[in-house]
């Protein structure tokens, strides 16, 4: 019953939030509204007994949402909303296409006859998808950790004005090198 | 609480975030809608997981893989975003069309 | 030593006490500091600063600049506090844990980021160009401890082959993991520093800033600002114990005891290396955190895997 | 409810140029009595102007009282006769004041632009596309990196903690790096310094210290200066001091490579480090570098220091410089 209470609450606050965001004028709030809706939606996951998977969510968007405020300052206009504003196009059409979508689907999932439940979970739910992630399913931990490594690379050339040969000269003798604000290791 | 309550939820944050991915202009925007449908996915996976198969860890594994995607999309998302607005102080995609030219 | 348990449910209620009594007494151990480089008597009235200061910020005003989000400032004023005593429910004080999660050191990870959106939002929200400098400071200098402090944890939840904080204090019966993994203790200890943004890591509230984040708040806010920061250190400084000096085990006294006194000496610790240090710089630290730490911590968290695994 | 008499005030204190005795007056009976010296107007219940201020900075200091947040007190000192006293019925009227004046707990006001220490005034700003709220919106401009952000003004001086006296700063900044930097004077010059060289130095020392983030060594600056003031300075202590100083890695960190003057500047030449170095030399024991006043020559360098640096480096610069306008015949420019 309890978790009944708490699954309903934190389904609407997800999906309000979630609304809000695209709501609001303010884009920091936008942002944390977004937060919001992230962890609205992992508790959920920690009734379902993935308190590992829950909590490494609530972990990683809270960092993730911080990051994304700086870029919202950094990038938008009007960041703190003080003037009412919209920027949105073709909302009209967006809002027929989301709502079918919902109609569609969710009519999908209450008339769909789902399979039964096949099993029980394991003692240690964090501890099966540790062995999983490194025995059968090892293609998966493998494409993770190179698409993270790529995302790091690519991200970085994308985002970065200035690359070695700026920095440390033609031939790469420079030293120290040439940056605005030197760091802390004395290079 | 019912598999049907875990996949409704799912399908309004998918429907949530599908009409602020379709409707916004502004880059950051458009993430956050794409945010919000891969939150979808996330609920969607573990409710799977649990209602369906919970002696397999592969729902598990999906919601693993969805948090990835969410990291990688925001990364590279920021990243083009950066490099687009260097290249001519752009963050709405109906400006970033005129690269085209 | 008894295995550490789960508590009962109201055992959850000993939590704030314990933690703001840990507080009280390191805000007093470095008002006591500060008297003794001014050259004045430690008397009783510098030991209660901490309280008379509270009761000053009770009775002071609340102030908001035109223009701010409020809302946000206020979320983010409460959150901070709230973030600590979140963080050391795992904590096992003695050989009772108010809630021993079978993932508590990812618990106390979360919850000790929380502050990260917190800061940042108390920051914003007023409105402050200096608040807005402080709560971005504190992100560049999460980002940039973060990484260590993770390994550190890692190695730890590696060394006791789980996650659970109660099954890390047991792996430690025979030996400390402090004595196997000086490193991963150390960047933990600086973490702890960084991540209650004091000490030489108190950019975003630094003087130069007028006090950053803290700068446009007063009274009620300004002290749950202060307070969740002596909190999330008492709350480190107490994980700390449980992680890496064998929590409660120790001769004659009560295991609960030896955590507190265990969990003052490394709070005593961290406010005394606070009082010697300058503030690091971020633009400096980043370097650091990333090409020094990173590394380092890995290592120990390398040889750790291989002792496990022979 | 009588917390406030109970508590130690917080005080904000306001130099003032040629109010150098009564700042150093105020300063040590603050240390005595264990008062502490706030970071900001919020974090005050107690303004101290330490001097007679020009009709400019006596209306920035208004400006400032008018942020504070009851129950508050201030204190005009414009001679060093009768400091304590001053500062004892400020202190009483701190604590007589109900907590709550007027019954409102959370005072919202609507300053003019301007009114915020760090808010800069209206002049400044050239192109603005409107106005919320009376404040200016940012606008943007080319950054180090190649990017257009927003900047936002910034006002630094005349009333702001570990600042030097009369000094005004006017930044451009975007997020906290500095684009555009102004400087100007305030205020009329007192008369030249007449006190131990090496109180000079220990005084301008604990400036940089605390800008630094050095609390506790702050602290001891400030309590060596007035030992040195008072004539009952230990040599011993003041070289542990020296020594301690000399030693740490942490203040070399914040203070390496910051500022860095050519050769022309005499004593000034070198980074924050190496003027750091010259005072420490000073406090243990050695005469100072004889030279002309190089306020003049600072106040010329100073934007181009300030220019491409972050806001800590900006404090920093300012702090390791500390151009003497107390006693300088520097006039008001800008």
């Amino acid at each position: 019953m309890a978790e009944a209470v708490i699954f309903w609450v934190c389904a609407a606050g997800a999906v309000a939030t979630g609304v809000a965001v695209f709501r609001v004028d303010s884009m920091a709030r936008a942002t944390f509204a977004l937060l919001a809706s992230f962890v609205f939606a992992a508790t959920p996951l920690l009734l379902l007994g993935l308190s590992y998977l829950g909590v490494l969510v609530i972990l990683m968007m809270i960092m993730e949402m911080v990051v994304m405020a700086i870029f919202m300052i950094m990038l938008m206009m009007n960041p703190a909303g003080l003037m009412p504003m919209s920027m949105v196009h073709n909302r009209r059409g967006s809002l027929a296409i989301a709502v079918g979508t919902f109609v569609v689907l969710g009519a999908g999932v209450l008339l769909v006859d789902w399979p039964q439940r096949a099993g029980t979970p394991p003692e240690d739910v964090t501890f099966a998808l540790g062995e999983a992630l490194m025995g059968s399913h090892m293609l998966v931990m493998l494409v993770i950790g190179l698409g993270l490594f790529a995302t790091i690379v690519s991200a970085v050339v994308l985002a970065h004005p200035r690359g070695r040969y700026d920095r440390f000269g033609d031939d790469l003798r420079g030293r120290p090198a040439d940056d605005p604000i030197r760091g802390g290791v004395g290079r | 609480m019912t598999l049907q309550a875990f996949l409704l939820l799912a399908v309004a944050l998918l429907a949530v975030g599908l009409y602020g991915a379709l409707s916004q202009q502004s880059i950051v925007m458009i993430m956050m809608g794409l945010e919000l449908m891969v939150n979808a996915v996330i609920v969607a996976g573990a409710a799977f997981w649990f209602f369906v198969s919970p002696a397999q860890p592969d729902g598990q594994v999906v919601v693993l893989v969805a948090v990835t995607l969410m990291a990688v999309e925001m990364a590279m998302g920021f990243a083009v975003a950066i490099a687009i607005f260097r290249s001519g102080e752009i963050d709405m995609t109906d400006m970033a069309a005129e690269l085209r030219d | 030593m008894t295995p550490v348990g789960q508590g009962a449910v109201w055992t959850v209620l000993l939590v704030p006490i314990l933690l703001g009594g840990l507080a009280l007494g390191g805000a007093s151990f470095a008002r006591v500091l500060d008297a003794r480089a001014d050259g004045r008597r430690v008397t009783g009235a510098v030991l209660a600063a901490p309280l008379s200061a509270t009761g000053r910020l009770l009775v002071q005003q609340r102030r908001a600049v035109v223009a701010s989000d409020r809302l946000l400032a206020r979320t983010g004023v409460v959150l901070v506090p709230v973030a600590a005593v979140l963080a050391a429910l795992v904590v096992p004080w003695g050989n009772v844990a108010a809630s021993d999660l079978s993932v508590g050191i990812v618990w106390f990870n979360a919850m000790e980021v929380v502050t990260w959106a917190a800061l940042w939002m108390a920051g914003w929200g007023t409105n402050s160009v200096w608040g807005l400098v402080g709560g971005y400071r504190f992100v560049v200098q999460g980002l940039s401890y973060e990484l260590p402090h993770m390994f550190a944890l890692i190695t730890v939840a590696t060394g006791a082959g789980s996650l659970r904080v109660s099954d890390v204090v047991a792996a430690q019966d025979g030996l400390w993991f402090v004595v196997w993994m000086p490193v991963a203790f150390a960047a933990f200890l600086i973490s702890a520093l960084a991540l209650s943004f004091a000490g030489p890591f108190d950019t975003a509230t630094g003087r130069d800033v007028a006090g950053g984040v803290l700068a446009e708040h007063s009274g009620v806010d300004r002290l749950l600002l202060l307070a969740g920061r002596w909190l999330l250190l008492a709350a480190a400084a107490a994980m700390a114990v449980a992680l890496f000096l064998g929590g409660g085990s120790g001769p004659l006294l009560p295991t609960w005891l030896w955590t507190v006194l265990k969990s003052a000496a490394v709070l005593g610790l961290l406010v005394w290396l606070r009082s010697r240090t300058a503030t690091l710089r971020m633009d400096r630290f980043v370097e650091v955190g990333w090409m020094v730490l990173i590394p380092l911590t890995l290592l120990q968290a390398l040889v750790v895997a291989v002792v496990v695994l022979r | 409810m009588d917390l406030m008499r109970w508590s130690t005030p917080r005080v904000l204190v306001v130099p003032v140029r040629a109010g150098r005795a009564v700042r150093l007056d105020v300063e040590r009976l603050m240390r005595e009595r264990g008062w502490e010296s706030a970071a900001s107007p919020a974090d005050a219940d107690l303004l101290v102007v330490c001097g007679t201020p020009d009709a400019d900075t006596g209306a920035a200091v208004d400006r400032v009282w008018n942020l504070l947040g009851s129950p508050r007190a201030r204190a005009d000192i414009p001679v060093r006769h009768g400091v304590a006293e001053r500062l004892d019925r400020a202190r009483a009227e701190l604590g007589d004041r109900p907590g709550r004046p007027s019954g409102r707990t959370s005072g919202r006001r609507r300053p003019a632009p301007g009114d915020r220490p760090d808010d800069s005034d209206d002049d400044t700003r050239t192109d603005h596309d409107g106005d919320v709220a009376g404040l200016p919106m940012a606008e943007r401009a080319p950054d180090r990196d190649g990017l257009t952000l927003d900047r936002l003004h910034l006002t630094l001086g005349p009333v702001l903690p570990d600042w030097p006296a009369g000094l005004v700063v006017r930044l451009a900044v975007q997020g906290d790096v500095v684009q555009t930097a102004a400087v100007e004077v305030w205020g009329e010059p007192g008369g030249r310094w007449d006190g131990p060289p090496a109180a000079a130095a220990l005084d301008s020392l604990a400036r940089l210290l605390s800008v630094c983030g050095a609390a506790t060594a702050t602290r001891r600056a400030r309590r060596l200066r007035d030992e040195v003031l008072a004539g009952s300075a230990d040599p011993a202590a003041l070289n542990r001091f020296a020594r301690r100083l000399r030693r740490s890695w942490t203040l070399r960190w914040a203070t390496d490579g910051v500022g860095r003057l050519d050769g022309r500047h005499g004593d000034l030449t070198g980074d924050a480090t190496q003027r750091c170095r010259r005072w420490l030399d000073v406090v243990a024991g050695s005469p100072p570098v004889p030279g002309e006043d190089r306020t003049a020559a600072v106040l010329t360098a100073l934007p181009g220091l300030l220019e491409g640096q972050e806001l800590a480096t900006v404090r920093v610069v300012v702090a390791s410089l500390d151009p003497d306008l107390e006693s300088s015949g520097t006039g008001a420019t800008s």
